[in-house]
Formats: structure tokens, C-alpha cells, sequence
């Protein structure tokens, strides 16, 4: 509210004002267009949808045929949202990719990582089964302690444990990774000063305001299995800084959320450029 | 080359399926029995011999010479010196180091490098800088060669009318410039033709067979083998055998050395004991990369006693086998020859 | 071991199909490019990389009328895989139904025995051998059209000629002294 | 002024091509806009090189400065000189958490301890990569600044690369490195290269590896080219087989680009058509090098092309699998297994 009752404060030409204010009434008409557009599509693809689930007779396709020009690549788009729910419900539910290999003499397993919907690297194991279980080929960087893993979870007798803790780790590091674009992307006036390949420490520039000191912020991620740091520190020229209120409140932001949806806040709240 | 030639001498030209294991010969300074009476040769003047050992040559054939005379040599070598300075002056880039120099060209007899009595007599040439100067200390030698027969075919070599001499085996060594002067030059005079001579898988591999063959006399180091696989971007194999398992591996595969008859004449080795080697050799790497050499190019072979490339760079670094590898390489000259 | 046979399908109207057999897979698909450029006839190439045929293809190949080894002069194996293929083919082939083709002869790194042991095989096997230049399009049009002149006859498609016949006229024969040591 | 930088500097502007050598200047920032004017790149090198020392000493650059150009220049042309992999064996608990300032502070202060003149200068790059440039001295002499030693390690991973090292100096960098990395153990990972990025991708697994999958290959799709009708492939589902097998074996897309693979044969002799030699006792001794100026690329071809039988025998899909270009081969044990197992050097 603060920030919009700043804006409207500064009117500088009403003309001006005007022409910019049809520019933005004529796009946002167009923008509804589309969306309503983009809606009835929605729409069709659901009824598609609900059919499909129906298993329903050709002769329902062939109506839908006739009704729209692109009801082919509509179909595929209806059988791809099927498709990905599945797959997501799929992973909900703990599932793996395991495939047989070489005649049932080994298996290849992939583990899927994702973070926040988005589905990021896909990592996959090959794994002779006899005469004992033993990785044999991987693609997993090796700032993953996979060796390590496979002893702490005894890859033997609990293989499923094992999966699931090495699927932790992988998840993890993609995320933290996904956030550290996230945060490039997104926020042009934070200048990512170190981080390393395995993604568990970040230092961050951040701007206060323009003449004030920078606050240097690091951000380290001890538990490898969380896409949440572990401690958060400030450092800056002001020593009063870190220990205001506001940067507390920051701080514990920055240690229970994401660091980019952190970094959203802070810019909202007017406390980072 | 035809097809339907019935004159069986002219048409079959491929490498002979046995030959004679080289022996040393002690061509320098050691004399010789003389009952190994078709060895004419009695010493080979050993600065020649060092001369021959010490560079890489390359290889071409030539045809036989029309009208050369071992007797005029001096005069060759006038006129070859002439002939590179004309050329020099009608602008032919024949700088050595960018200095100004004279050519000197000596032709000379290497006696004694040959085997049987139709061989001609080799000849050797060498261009040296001088500096103006006609005669100093100070000439270096920029590029020699020679001409070579050794133990050519009779028969080809007796069918040559009466004003030919054959020396199919040419060796160079210095300035590509100088070698086509040379070359031009002996076409002008001779009537003769140059060509490259490349060196095939077969003749590679006999190479690599006479060569560990001498292994128990003098040591061959090792035996290494360079073949090239025809995939995009190329790949090249290098197979370096430990001598004494390379030499257990011929003799393993050598026929029954009871069945042979051993004279004077020496044992003989055949093209099938050369190809039983080579398969070893190829089922041995096959065995560990399941990958089939033969479907490669077999590019160079060497061994302490010499080496061999693909394009025709020879280099015999042993002076006692010296004759044996000039054998086989003076009979691929010969195929090259019009019949 | 399943053998190829010539006359086990029935032949397609106006049609004549090829086998060319190639362990190198380099010359075979530019020259079936060639092959189909023909229009008086309807010509189905099909390509091998060796014998035996997978058997699951058994079913739609048509009959085979011609069958063309490859043989690339400068790779022992390719003329090792033709010769282990040769088993998988019915006799009845032999009497006109098979050509060889050798690549790269004038390669200088071609022993020459390699070469005679091509014609010996071929002179052997009573059949023609054709040289091919593989490197420019006129040399594969050449090498294709010669093949096409020999699978028009082996297919039934000219009038008064038979495979067999034009095998006796076009077949590889091997000089009388190709045995024999050079000079000697 | 030194003689010695003079000679850095010279030698320096003499490695860096002329194309290379104005952004390289560029990025260094040393030179001030009217000096950067008067340089004319046209120029031959020896001219350009005196008219560079002639700023040096204007601009009274000493070592430091001279440093940072040639780490300019390695930095952003690694592909240079031989890059020998080492890997770092059984890390301390705190290995993980080692960072940029901590592990700077901890090398240099170890290498200082171990060699008296040493100069050493750590530079992070963006990739993430820890830069160390080492001038090598010993207790009478200054570093020499004209052989410097520069090693490349990612925090975090154990893999360090490490190029133009002598054997004297190998002991006392591992030791450096083992303590500053919180880690017990450094071996040599017997992989080697011209391509820093190339052994880099191959140990950090930063290349497209194909695994076997239910769903429809993409490998084959990609293959499947619109051809005549008239045209058939016999023996396509073999090949699509093989290509997939090549893939597995040693990636797809762009490969790392090795330069060559070496491998010590002690092995017997086995050959059913050769008795003599099969009875040997002793192992056949050979040593067998690939070269290409790709090799996993031509080795996949093999495998495509069936010049080599797949699946792929383990002894070349060992390069890509175990990150090695340097094998020793020997039987296993006396027993009559006909396995193979490679054996450290």
C-alpha cells in the first residue's frame, strides 16, 4: 500500500498519462483474449480428458474431430497431461523407474529429481544383481557421497532405504541448485559472490540501498539432504545492521524459506534493492 | 596390368611366398667364408655404410636407366652440378637456409652392395653446400641418395636389352627441392621414370616377420606396429610387443624347422609363417578389446633394426640385416616396372 | 542356419530385387541410390551387412534375384566377411545370381594378394566380378549400371537371356600362372 | 627493471596467439585507454612484445601483475600442455564443508611450510573452479616464474588436475592439497590429457550418458532418415542395437575429448590354434595405445560400425566408466578364470 500511494505521488504529465493508461487498458483487453482462449482450450482439453479416463468409444473422437481444427495435436495435449499426471502420482506414491537389463543379470534404476513441480536432471543407476548387489555404472556427480551411501544403508539388505536416501540427496542438491538459478534469474541487483559445485554454500551481495553499506550474506547448507540452509549469516560495514529487528526477522526468513522466495520478500518489504 | 597375358613371368608380380631368413652379414669389416660364393661383395666402404645407417630415406622406384655407365661417374657428377646451378638461376627455390651457396654433387660406387651377379653396382650421390669456396671445410651435406638392385630378379633383369641398367630402388634424404632436381635430372639422361613407392600390408608385415626373426643374433628391442582403423576421427593403434615374446610368437608359428632342409642356403621362411604371426598377433588384441585389426590399415612397423612407414620412409639402423630388407624392398621396386 | 534361396518366393511383375552385402556399409547405400533411379523396371534394393538375414524379415522380403558382395580391397575384414557369408546362400544362387564388386583396387596399400584371392574366389564360384570407383557419383553410376545390366538378366526381365547363360560369358577367370612366385 | 619479469613477460606475450592477445589485455584492465591506442595488433609479434615491455616498465608492473595476465590467459584457454588427473581418497568429517577463504589460507600457509620460496596464487573462476598458480623456488633460489606449476580443483569433489608438475615438486603439492581438503589420501587417477575440460567432464560426469530405458529409444529415432521406399536395410534392428550398445558404452551428444588410452598387457597367451604358446607359462607382454584426435568418439564408431564386436568389452569401456586412460592388465590370480581385472600401476 506504502509503496503504490508513493507511485501515485508522482505524476509528472497528465497527457502522458492518459496515452499510457489506454496502452495498458488495450493490452490487458488483448491479455483477456487470450486467456479466455487459453481457458476454452483448458476447458476442451478436460472434457478430453474425462473421456479419455471413460475409455470412450471412437465414435465420441471422431464428434470431437469434427468440432475443432486442431483436435489432433489438442488429443496429444490431453494425453500428455494424462501422462505427466500419472508419472507424477506415480513418484507421489515412491515409485522408480527399474528396468531389467542384460537378461535379468541387472537392473537400471532412475531416479527422478524435481523441485517445486518442476521436474529437473533425471539420475540413473546400473546395478548388476549377482553375485551380490553392486553399482556398475552411474551418472551422479561425485560430490554425492554415493559410496558412503551405499554403506551407511547397506545397499545389500535395504536397497529400497538406499534409494530413497540417495533420491534425498539428488533432490536436494537439484533444488538448491534450481534456487541458485532461480536467484540469478530473478534478482539482478543480488550478486551471487560464491557458491560452490555441490551447491552447500552461498554468499550473497545484497544491496540495502543505494549509499548504504552492502550486507555480504552466507548462506550454508550443512544438511546435504535439504534444499533449506543450516545457518545464515550477515556481515556488514554497519555492525548494527545484522542485529536490527528487521534483519533478525530476515535472517529466520532466509532459514525457513527458499533463499529465492526469501530474497522475493525482502525486496518487497523494501529491505534489499 | 592385363589379365590375359599368358607370359607367365610378366604378368604374375607379387611378392615372392618365401624367402631366405637374413642372415648377418658382417658386410664391413668381418671377412667372409668363400664358400657362399654368389656373395660377391667383399666390404662395403664403411663410411658409405654409415651414411646408409644414419638417415630416414624415402622411397621411390625407378625404371630402368638407359645408357648409364658406372665408369662415368665423374662426369655425372659435373654435370648434376651444373644442372642444379642452371636451375637455381632460373629462379628454382633451391636456398639451403637461406644462405648463398654452391652445390658440389659427387656420384660414387658403394661396392660390395649387392648379391648376385646381375645386381648393378649401387650408386650413391651427395649434394654439398660450400660456401664460394670450391673446396673447404665448411661443406656440409644437404641431401643424398642412392640407387640400388639387390638380389633383383634374374630374369627380369637378364629380359632388360642390352643398353638398360636397372636400379629400381631409389632413397633420398634432405630437401624435397633437391630430390626433384635430382630426379629431373636423371630423367633428362636416362630416359627413366620416378614414382613413389608406398609400402603395402604384406610387405609391412614380412618386414615385421624378418625382423623378429633376427632376434636371438641381435636384439630387436621391441616390435611395435602402427595400424590405422578407418572410423571418423581416425584411430590409430600402436601394438609395441616385448621382443622375447614377440620372438617366442614367430617361433611358435614357424613350421617344424626339421621339416626344412638346411643347407648352406639358409632356413626359409614362408609367406604362410609371416601371415600365421600377424593372425596371432591380431587374435591376441582381439581377445582383450573385441575389436579386429583387420579391418584397419597396418601403417608402420619398427623394431630396434629398423623401421618402415606406409608411405615408403625407411630407416635400416643394422647394418648386418641391411641386405635382406634391401632385398625385399628392391623387389617391390620391381613391380613398379613397365614389362 | 537359414540359406537364401532363388527360388523359393515368386517373382513380382516387371519387378527385379537386389541384395547388396557390405560388412563396411560405404559404397552400399549410394549405390542402391543409383540402382532406384532405373525406370523401366522397378528395382528393390535391399542392403546387408553380412549373411545370415534376420528371419523376422523372412516374411516380406521379396525373392531375390541378384545377390552383390562388396569388397573393399584395402580391409582384410571386408573381404572376410563376404567369404563367411557366402555359406548362407542356396547353391542354386551360383548359377548366375551372384557378382562380386571390389572398392579402392587401386589403392596403394592393397597387397596385390588380397586382389588375387578376390578373382580366385570369384573365378571359383563361376562368377563375374565388377571393379567399382566409389569416390565420385560417376564412378557409382558407372558400378550401377552394370549391375543393373546383370540383374535385369538374373530377374527374367530380358527376353531371350538367362542368368546362367550370361554367367558363362561374364564370370571371372584367373590367369594360368597367378600361383606361381613373380619371375621365378 | 627485474630482468627476470622481463623474461615472464616475453615469454607470456610469445604463447598467447596474436587473435587472442588484445582481449586477453582487455581483461587484465592493466593498460590505460591512450596506452591501449598506441598498440597496434597488427603488428608482428616481437614488435609488439618491445613495445609491451616498454609499458612494463613505465607502468612499473611488477611480478604480481605479470601473474595475473598469464592466469588471464591459462584461465580462459585451459585446453593447453598435459592435465594429469589426481583423486583425493578418504575425506575427513569437516571434507564437506571446506570453503573458498578457509582452503586458501590453509594451502598456502602448508606450502609455505614445506618450500621456502614458493609463490603461490589462488584465483576462483565462475565455473566454479579453485585456480592455483605455484612458482616454484627452493631454499636458495626465487621462485621461477617461468615453469609454474597450476593445479585445478573443484571444492568439494575430490578431483584435482594438475599440469606441469616435475617429480620433485609432486610430493610436497599432495601434502599441501590432502591438508588444506581435509582429506587422508592423494593417488594418481591414471587419466591424462591435452583437454583440462575433457578429463574434467569425464570424472565430474558432466557428459550425455545414455542408460537403458523402457520407453522408446531416442537413439534410433534420431537415426530413422526418410529413404526411397525401394530401399530396405536388412539388418537395421541390429545396427539400431549396436548403436545403442556404442552409446551406453561411452555417452552420446558431444564426448569428452581424450587424446589417447593406454594399456600394459600381461596377459597370457590364449590361441586354440596355437598350443606352443598357450602352454607358456609366462604372460605375453605388450603395450597397446589408441590415439584419436577424439578417441571415445572413434571407439564408439568401432562399436557402431562393428569393427568392434559389442557388447563392449570392459577394458575400453573402462576409459569413460572408471574415468582412466592408463590401465595395467594382468590375469587374475593363477587360477583358470579367464576374467580379467585391472590392477593399479
Amino acid at each position: 500500500m506504502e509503496i503504490r500511494a508513493r507511485s501515485r505521488k508522482v505524476q509528472p504529465h497528465q497527457r502522458g498519462r492518459v496515452k499510457q493508461l489506454e496502452a495498458e487498458a488495450e493490452e490487458l483487453r488483448l491479455q483477456r483474449k487470450r486467456l479466455k482462449a487459453e481457458n476454452q482450450t483448458l476447458e476442451t482439453l478436460k472434457k478430453l480428458r474425462t473421456s479419455m479416463n471413460k475409455q470412450c468409444t471412437d465414435e465420441e473422437v471422431m464428434q470431437m474431430e469434427e468440432d475443432s481444427e486442431d483436435s489432433q495435436l489438442l488429443q496429444l495435449m490431453a494425453r500428455h497431461t494424462q501422462l505427466t499426471d500419472l508419472l507424477q502420482a506415480h513418484h507421489l506414491i515412491g515409485g522408480y523407474d527399474i528396468i531389467k537389463t542384460r537378461q535379468g543379470k541387472g537392473v537400471c534404476v532412475s531416479v527422478a529429481t524435481n523441485y517445486e513441480g518442476v521436474y529437473l536432471d533425471t539420475y540413473n543407476l546400473e546395478i548388476d544383481l549377482k553375485p551380490k548387489l553392486r553399482i556398475s555404472r552411474h551418472n551422479i556427480p561425485p560430490f554425492i557421497p554415493l559410496n558412503s551411501l551405499t554403506e551407511q544403508c547397506n545397499l545389500q539388505s535395504h536397497f529400497r532405504v538406499f534409494l530413497d536416501t540417495l533420491s534425498c540427496h539428488l533432490n536436494a542438491f537439484t533444488g538448491r541448485k534450481q534456487q541458485l538459478k532461480l536467484v540469478k534469474e530473478q534478482q539482478k541487483s543480488v550478486e551471487v559472490m560464491e557458491s560452490n559445485v555441490l551447491c552447500s554454500l552461498l554468499v550473497l551481495m545484497l544491496t540495502v540501498s543505494k549509499g548504504k553499506p552492502l550486507v555480504l550474506c552466507t548462506l550454508e547448507y550443512a544438511d546435504h539432504t535439504s534444499c533449506l540452509p543450516t545457518r545464515v549469516h550477515f556481515e556488514c560495514e554497519d555492525k548494527q545492521l545484522p542485529d536490527s529487528p528487521e534483519w533478525k526477522k530476515n535472517c529466520s526468513l532466509l532459514i525457513k524459506t527458499p533463499v529465492h522466495k526469501a530474497l522475493m520478500t525482502m525486496k518487497t518489504m523494501g529491505h534489499i534493492v | 596390368r592385363s589379365c590375359l597375358g599368358l607370359t607367365p613371368a610378366l604378368t604374375a608380380r607379387r611378392l615372392s611366398k618365401s624367402r631366405k631368413a637374413p642372415k648377418s652379414h658382417y658386410i664391413t669389416v668381418r671377412q667372409r667364408q668363400p664358400l657362399l660364393m654368389f656373395f660377391s661383395h667383399e666390404k662395403v666402404n664403411p663410411e658409405h655404410l654409415a651414411l646408409l645407417l644414419k638417415s630416414e630415406w624415402k622411397l621411390s622406384y625407378v625404371t630402368p636407366l638407359y645408357q648409364f655407365r658406372h665408369t662415368q661417374l665423374k662426369s655425372y657428377s659435373r654435370q648434376l652440378s651444373a644442372f642444379i646451378a642452371a636451375e637455381k638461376q632460373q629462379g628454382f627455390a633451391v636456398e639451403v637456409d637461406g644462405s648463398q651457396s654452391n652445390f658440389r654433387v659427387s656420384f660414387s660406387v658403394v661396392q660390395g652392395m649387392t648379391e648376385t651377379e646381375d645386381d648393378a653396382e649401387t650408386v650413391l650421390i651427395q649434394v654439398r653446400a660450400g660456401f664460394l669456396r670450391p673446396i673447404s671445410e665448411a661443406q656440409r651435406s644437404v641431401w643424398s641418395g642412392w640407387l640400388t638392385c639387390v638380389n633383383g630378379n634374374s630374369d627380369y633383369l637378364c629380359s632388360l636389352p642390352k643398353d638398360f641398367i636397372c636400379l629400381p630402388l631409389f632413397g633420398s634424404s634432405g630437401s624435397e627441392v633437391l630430390t626433384t632436381l635430382v630426379q629431373s635430372w636423371f630423367q633428362k639422361m636416362f630416359d627413366c621414370c620416378f614414382g613413389p613407392l608406398e609400402m603395402n600390408n604384406t610387405c609391412l608385415q614380412w618386414l615385421a616377420a624378418l625382423w623378429t626373426n633376427c632376434h636371438p643374433e641381435s636384439s630387436i628391442q621391441h616390435l611395435k606396429m602402427i595400424w590405422t582403423l578407418p572410423v571418423v576421427p581416425p584411430l590409430q593403434i600402436t601394438y609395441t610387443v616385448n621382443p622375447k615374446d614377440a620372438w617366442k610368437l614367430w617361433s611358435s608359428v614357424r613350421k617344424d624347422p626339421c621339416e626344412e632342409n638346411k643347407e648352406e642356403e639358409g632356413v626359409s621362411i614362408d609367406i604362410e609363417d609371416v601371415m600365421r604371426f600377424m593372425q596371432g598377433l591380431k587374435s591376441h588384441f582381439y581377445r582383450h578389446f573385441r575389436l579386429d585389426l583387420s579391418a584397419g590399415c597396418l601403417k608402420q612397423v619398427s623394431t630396434a633394426l629398423g623401421s618402415a612407414t606406409f608411405s615408403g620412409r625407411v630407416k635400416i639402423s643394422n647394418s648386418q640385416y641391411i641386405l635382406s630388407t634391401l632385398t625385399l624392398l628392391t623387389e617391390c621396386a620391381l613391380f613398379k616396372m613397365p614389362v | 542356419m537359414s540359406l537364401l534361396k532363388p527360388f523359393s518366393k515368386l517373382p513380382g511383375l516387371n519387378t527385379a530385387n537386389i541384395l547388396l552385402v557390405e560388412s563396411e556399409e560405404q559404397l552400399q547405400q549410394k549405390l542402391a541410390e543409383a540402382l532406384v533411379e532405373e525406370t523401366a523396371v522397378t528395382v528393390n534394393v535391399r542392403l546387408a551387412k553380412s549373411l545370415p538375414l534376420p528371419m523376422e524379415n523372412e516374411e516380406h522380403r521379396p525373392r531375390i534375384d541378384l545377390v552383390v558382395f562388396i569388397i573393399n580391397l584395402t580391409s582384410e575384414l571386408s573381404f572376410q566377411s563376404a567369404e563367411a557369408s557366402l555359406k548362407y546362400l542356396d547353391p542354386g544362387y551360383f548359377l548366375g545370381k551372384v557378382c562380386f564388386t571390389v572398392t579402392k583396387a587401386r589403392n596403394a596399400s592393397v597387397p596385390t594378394e588380397r586382389l588375387d584371392a578376390v578373382r580366385k574366389l570369384a573365378a571359383s564360384l563361376h562368377c563375374p566380378l565388377v571393379f567399382a570407383e566409389d569416390q565420385t557419383p560417376d564412378g557409382v553410376t558407372s558400378a550401377a549400371e552394370r549391375l543393373l545390366t546383370i540383374l535385369k538378366v538374373a530377374a527374367g526381365l530380358v527376353p531371350m537371356a538367362t542368368a546362367l547363360y550370361l554367367s558363362n560369358l561374364t564370370r571371372c577367370t584367373v590367369p594360368p600362372d597367378i600361383d606361381q612366385p613373380s619371375f621365378d | 627493471m627485474d630482468e627476470s619479469i622481463k623474461r615472464t613477460m616475453q615469454r607470456l606475450v610469445r604463447r598467447i596467439p596474436n587473435q587472442l592477445l588484445k582481449p586477453t589485455l582487455d581483461k587484465w584492465g592493466r593498460l590505460t585507454a591512450a596506452q591501449k591506442q598506441s598498440l597496434d595488433f597488427t603488428q608482428p609479434k616481437w614488435a609488439l612484445t618491445e613495445r609491451l615491455l616498454a609499458l612494463c616498465e613505465e607502468n612499473e608492473w611488477t611480478a604480481k601483475h605479470i601473474i595475473e595476465l598469464e592466469m588471464i590467459y591459462v584461465i580462459d584457454n585451459p585446453n593447453q600442455g598435459m592435465w594429469y588427473a589426481f583423486q583425493l581418497m578418504d575425506p575427513e568429517d569437516d571434507a564437506a564443508s571446506v570453503e573458498l577463504a578457509q582452503f586458501k589460507e590453509q594451502f598456502k600457509s602448508h606450502l609455505r611450510e614445506l618450500v621456502k620460496h614458493v609463490s603461490v596464487k589462488i584465483k576462483k573462476h565462475t565455473d566454479e573452479a579453485v585456480w592455483i598458480r605455484i612458482a616454484w623456488g627452493d631454499g636458495f633460489t626465487r621462485p621461477n616464474h617461468l615453469k609454474p606449476t597450476y593445479v585445478v580443483h573443484h571444492l568439494q569433489t575430490p578431483y584435482v588436475f594438475v599440469s606441469s608438475l616435475t617429480s620433485k615438486q609432486k610430493p610436497l603439492l599432495s601434502q599441501a592439497l590432502v591438508l588444506s581438503t581435509r582429506y587422508n589420501v592423494i593417488k594418481d587417477a591414471n587419466l591424462s590429457g591435452r583437454k583440462l575440460t575433457a578429463i574434467r567432464d569425464l570424472l565430474m560426469r558432466q557428459y550425455q550418458q545414455v542408460f537403458p530405458t523402457k520407453f522408446p529409444s531416442p537413439l534410433t529415432e534420431k537415426n530413422e532418415t526418410v529413404s526411397n521406399p525401394c530401399i530396405e536395410k536388412e539388418q537395421s534392428g541390429a545396427a539400431a542395437n549396436r548403436l545403442q550398445m556404442a552409446c551406453e558404452a561411452f555417452g552420446d551428444g558431444e564426448l569428452p575429448q581424450l587424446q589417447s588410452a593406454v594399456y600394459k598387457l600381461e596377459t597370457k597367451f590364449k590361441d586354440p590354434t596355437n598350443k606352443t604358446m598357450t602352454e607358456q607359462e609366462e604372460p605375453f607382454k605388450c603395450v597397446i595405445k589408441f590415439a584419436s584426435t577424439n578417441l571415445l568418439e572413434s571407439l564408439k564408431q568401432c562399436a557402431t560400425s562393428g569393427i568392434a564386436s559389442t557388447p563392449v568389452t570392459p577394458l575400453l569401456s573402462s576409459i569413460p566408466l572408471k574415468g582412466r586412460n592408463y590401465f595395467v592388465i594382468t590375469d587374475n590370480g593363477p587360477g583358470p578364470t579367464t576374467q580379467m581385472h585391472t590392477s593399479q600401476k
